[in-house]
């Protein structure tokens, strides 16, 4: 981050549509593809205008077809080109989990290393906008338990613009996810921000008392929350993962063996989740210098509801992960 | 418009009846989400409403129904009471589902309406199912199952009528062709754009007719049943039809030229029914009328219904994740 | 276990076969479809003869249309049918789990409890039959991430007869997964066993020194390698989980706070894994009981390999796991 | 059996020789599974071997291949050389893919063989991604993608017809309809069981063929393949063929009479288009036998090379799980 370069004030969505536009003129193999990307503008608008600016051959509506059209993203990414296939929502990406599982992440292991696919996945994910249960899951830490996939969920404007960069330079197939509450958040972005790499966490912010370690919309809702232990005295040292396949285990650890405390923050279900990983790795790698077992604050392990009390009540929010927080920090009746 | 055996002043009355019950329903819908008590995605049915109460008023109670998120309609005219079903609009715990589903899924065991189903394609198999445990029981009930002809690309709906076709299942299968996919037309989607053509591929009879006429929606709807139940297998209607609204409520609809939604308007299957039928002499103006205020005032009292009915508890957010046993 | 019944000797793929037979004969609402179950006898061969027993009402052969039978399987069952649905093998399931997760796990909570969905999908398993990267995963541990269902993986003959009966009990959805290279074991069964319950894992060896925590095909190489390790002096108790849709807490959580030190074995991907979650469980809720960081032994973080050794290096071995063993009961080096 | 104009006998020799190449060495592998050196599923084309020749032959070096499990033939007549084919069947680290793959997974970038695919319908789609990326490049080359006929029922077959269709991609779809997949038979799973049929519900023209006759083949692939590269999009074959040899190495093949069997042997394609050449004086007798020792020789020299070979050392276990690079 050079201090000196201009900023733009844009969204999160500006912000993909951007580094989709940069890859699209960068680099002539790179093309857009999937539902009502093109004359609709995208689901969740990020593809507006892209249509008019690069035509039908770079810009493709698909049919409804999940299968094919991921499948056909892997061919093409196999025959050399650099596809961006957006699903417009994870829960619809069940559909082409078998070109997902069964080819992208399996052929070039299966054929020895003859055959990269360095093709990018795109899709919206979690709760918040009432979409009720076939619209609303966070399924990226599932992902993530895929050998041959990468898997990252850029939380701020210039991860989003910065990580499908990297995603389209990486000869592996690269899932990235964007939480639908991210589009309208409204930041700066340098005007030459530049690639964003797939692995590595990152510390959003130091704190002495406990590690929380969360990606995606929950890191938001993770700083608030530490700003509010703040006042109370409490230095969470909130840590953005970025990247769930691979997991920086370094950064993970080195956090927790400062703080000798670890509260995993994700919006998935629980029990298989990615948190549960970390939480492994955690206590495998870091056993000896934890002052408490590592804590977990996820989703509820419900399909999630449509009304909003309901939806909000499903996943972490500022206030159950500053309690989390608290109670680890401060326990209630247990002692070690 | 011709008339049909059954069209009596009664039939004509109900037909009218239910689609203006519809359009008013999901008009105030519209109004509710401006004020934000109905959020998330709501998708209108509004130009559509011949289909629903073609096809729908002509099954049976031992029928069943599949529907998608796009089924208001289909829910009205099937007979779930308009108060829970705005309740469920809202997510209070009075609605269908206790306010679980919202407007994109509106379940109701004692009607056998099977889901409105968010996964284009997804309701295709379940219906299959449904034929097939009726024809396994040697019941006489058919499932009817309504999608978009959006879904015709999914290797789901493939799938299903394959299968429907080869087990020769009791199934209805309903393409709501209302020309576009969100903002993909049909011609941008489909090679051959002739639906109803495609089920010939799995020897499915298979008919198309004008779903702005509910005239013809429900004597076509007969006849496929007659044939189903006479145990000819599966069905296809394909009902052409068009949205007068935007797709859900975040839809700029760049995709289409106004003057195309007008084109369709002037074939609003509500208003060309109303006028037929006062022309030919079924129907008097005061029928219209009086079916509008009732209308009103259903649409009114579900309001109130819904706004009367309370949340539910966050304790019970996990209920019915895991069933403790089959309901009866 | 009434000691005084007549004992037969059979397979595991027999025991199958039988608990098939006798539902279907117990309960006309009871029927079988799937790719092959009929006229081939299945592809494991699990359902020879049941067509020629129970005719082509109840043995249904479908297309090859994954997506469409587990779907009727999911319709059928919510209309009061008793569906057995036959998945050839797991990796085909992928192509189905828009139905299963969708809609069968996801249908009861939705329509608010309106509708259950009793719906038994069995499917093969699990690496060792060298089948290669589209035949040999074991994504048990995965579906066991998804809420409203039920996952099992029954080890033994008397689990594999009775957990089906149960699950066609069962008003939720149950996957139940049977490990490829089980289907031959030889054993002893009661002539009337009766049903087993889902959920509730079992000791399978007592033990002091370790907890071996498995499931599946695994079980029966934990409990080699704990032979072996008593013979050096060191006494493992091997834990069976039987069910991995609910975890048995419980039963995890007394053993380990007996031997004090936990190893989960498990043939599926390490990351994200039922290891993983089993892990954080034992991390949470056992933290001040144990004398060592839990330990896993997964499968390798990649897609299957066809030859013998390869396909052997890439999951849980006797040797693996009894080396594992001692590394958790000896460490080398580090001290705590 | 018809002579067409490039049937010379350099050519005749040429497709003898390739069926008699694919035969001996799958005999020798059903050989080699029996002595365990062959492990896994073996999926014989035993009988189908004038598919192969005739469609893979007729393709040129920029076109693209993708098979099914059952893609020995195809792998052989490609050109991808017998040593490292077999060598991959036994596991060895000199095989195509390193051993990794089996007989179910030939992969070979250098003659743009995308693959065996082990999921029944799973090659479809890439194929339609190879068509595309070539004409997103302006290429000329086609992609190939061979299937058997239970693939057809698959959501993922009709998803990629459609969409090659729409897009009008340079793809050749081929069905190798052998009447069974496993032990189900196409009249029991299909409720079309004319699936070239099929195929026009996606406007795809399609064309079936004579899968027991290499030159009608070769000559409906050629014309096939000219209408594609004249920008006509996608084409489908539907080769009708028989395996003569079980599904795969366990199958008690209760599901066909051995009568059906026999009944097609008699039109053993290698046979029939042998006897055929030497009676209108195309081949000599004496070039058969000298293209059986030609065989037999190569076959052996495989079998030498895949003994030979060593196995990849477990430390590479892991590698290319991720890609360091993408390989040109
Ligand atoms: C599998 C899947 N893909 C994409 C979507 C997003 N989506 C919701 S409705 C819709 C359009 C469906 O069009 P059609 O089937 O014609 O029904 P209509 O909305 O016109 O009634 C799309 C793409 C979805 N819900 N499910
Ligand atoms: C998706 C999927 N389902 C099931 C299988 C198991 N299976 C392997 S081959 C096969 C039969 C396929 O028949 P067909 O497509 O006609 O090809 P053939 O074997 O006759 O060449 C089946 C069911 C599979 N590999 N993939
Ligand atoms: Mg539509
Ligand atoms: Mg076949």
């Amino acid at each position: 981050m050079t201090g000196a370069q201009e900023r733009q004030k844009t969204t999160y969505r500006e912000a993909i549509r951007q580094a989709i536009r940069e890859a699209l003129k960068r680099d002539d193999r790179v093309f857009l593809m999937g539902e009502d990307v093109g004359r609709y503008g995208g689901c969740y608008a990020v593809t507006k205008g892209l249509l008019q600016e690069f035509g039908e051959e770079r810009i493709r509506d698909t049919p409804l077809s999940e299968s094919a059209f991921v499948g056909a993203g892997i061919g093409a990414a196999m025959a050399g080109m650099r596809p961006i296939v957006e699903i417009m929502t994870v829960n619809f990406s069940l559909l082409a989990l078998d070109q997902i599982v069964n080819n992208a992440a399996t052929i070039p292991h299966m054929s020895g290393g003859q055959f990269a696919v360095p093709l990018v996945i795109r899709m919206a994910t979690g709760a918040g906008r009432q979409l009720a249960a076939q619209h609303s899951h966070s399924l990226e830490g599932w992902y993530a338990h895929i050998p041959g996939l990468k898997v990252v969920a850029p939380a701020t404007l210039a991860d989003a613009r910065g990580m499908l960069w990297s995603a389209l330079l990486d000869p592996n197939p690269v899932l990235i996810f964007e939480h639908v509450n991210l589009y309208n958040m409204e930041g700066e972005l340098e005007a030459d921000a530049g690639p964003v790499p797939l692995a590595g966490a990152v510390v959003r912010r130091p704190g002495r008392d406990l590690s929380v370690i969360t990606y995606g919309a929950s890191l938001h809702k993770s700083l608030a929350a530490a700003e509010q232990l703040a006042a109370t005295g409490i230095e969470a040292e909130v840590i953005d993962l970025r990247s769930l396949r691979p997991l920086d285990d370094e950064a993970i650890i080195a956090s927790v063996a400062r703080t000798r405390r670890a509260l995993i923050v994700d919006e998935g279900w629980r029990s298989g989740g990615i948190s549960a990983e970390i939480c492994a790795r955690v206590a495998e790698q870091a056993f000896y210098d934890l002052d408490a077992p590592p804590a977990r604050l996820c989703g509820a392990e419900v399909p999630i509801p449509y009304p909003k009390h309901l939806e909000d009540a499903a996943i972490p929010q500022v206030d159950t992960i500053r309690a989390a927080a608290l109670e680890l920090v401060r326990p209630q009746g247990r002692t070690a | 418009m011709t008339a049909k055996p059954h069209l009596d002043r009664n039939h004509a009355r109900h037909l009218l009846g239910q689609m203006l019950r519809i359009r008013r329903f999901e008009e105030k819908c519209a109004e509710l989400y401006t004020q934000q008590k109905i959020r998330g995605f709501l998708h209108l049915y509004i130009g559509e409403e011949a289909n629903a109460v073609g096809v729908v008023g002509a099954l049976s109670a031992d029928d069943s129904i599949v529907a998608t998120y796009r089924e208001h309609g289909h829910a009205l005219a099937r007979g779930i009471p308009m108060g829970p079903l705005m309740a469920e609009m809202y997510g209070k715990s009075t609605g269908t589902s206790r306010g679980r589903g919202g407007s994109m899924h509106i379940f109701d065991r004692s009607t056998r309406f099977y889901g409105g189903n968010a996964i284009v394609g997804g309701g295709l198999p379940l219906a299959v199912g449904l034929g097939l445990a009726e024809k396994m029981r040697k019941g006489s009930g058919v499932a009817a199952c309504l999608f978009g002809e959006g879904a015709v690309a999914e290797g789901e709906f493939h799938e299903s009528l394959n299968l429907a076709a080869v087990w020769k299942l009791p199934v209805l299968f309903v393409c709501e062709n209302n020309l576009y996919a969100m903002g993909s037309a049909v011609e941008r989607t489909e090679s051959e754009t002739d639906i109803h053509r495609k089920a010939e591929a799995y020897r499915i009879d298979s008919h198309r007719v004008d779903g702005m006429d509910v005239v013809a929606v429900e004597a076509t709807t007969r006849k496929a049943l007659e044939r189903i139940r006479a145990g000819a297998g599966p069905q296809f209607l394909e009902c052409m039809t068009y949205r007068f609204r935007a797709h859900s409520m975040f839809d700029s609809q760049l995709y289409r030229d106004k003057s195309e939604v007008e084109r369709w308007k002037e074939r609003d299957p509500i208003e060309r029914f109303g006028e037929w039928a006062v022309a030919c002499g079924l129907l008097h103006r005061e029928d219209i009328v009086e079916l509008e205020n009732k209308a009103a005032a259903e649409v009114d009292a579900a309001v109130a219904f819904a706004d009367e009915g309370s949340w539910e508890p966050v304790t019970d957010l996990c209920r019915y994740t895991l069933m403790d046993a089959v309901p009866t």
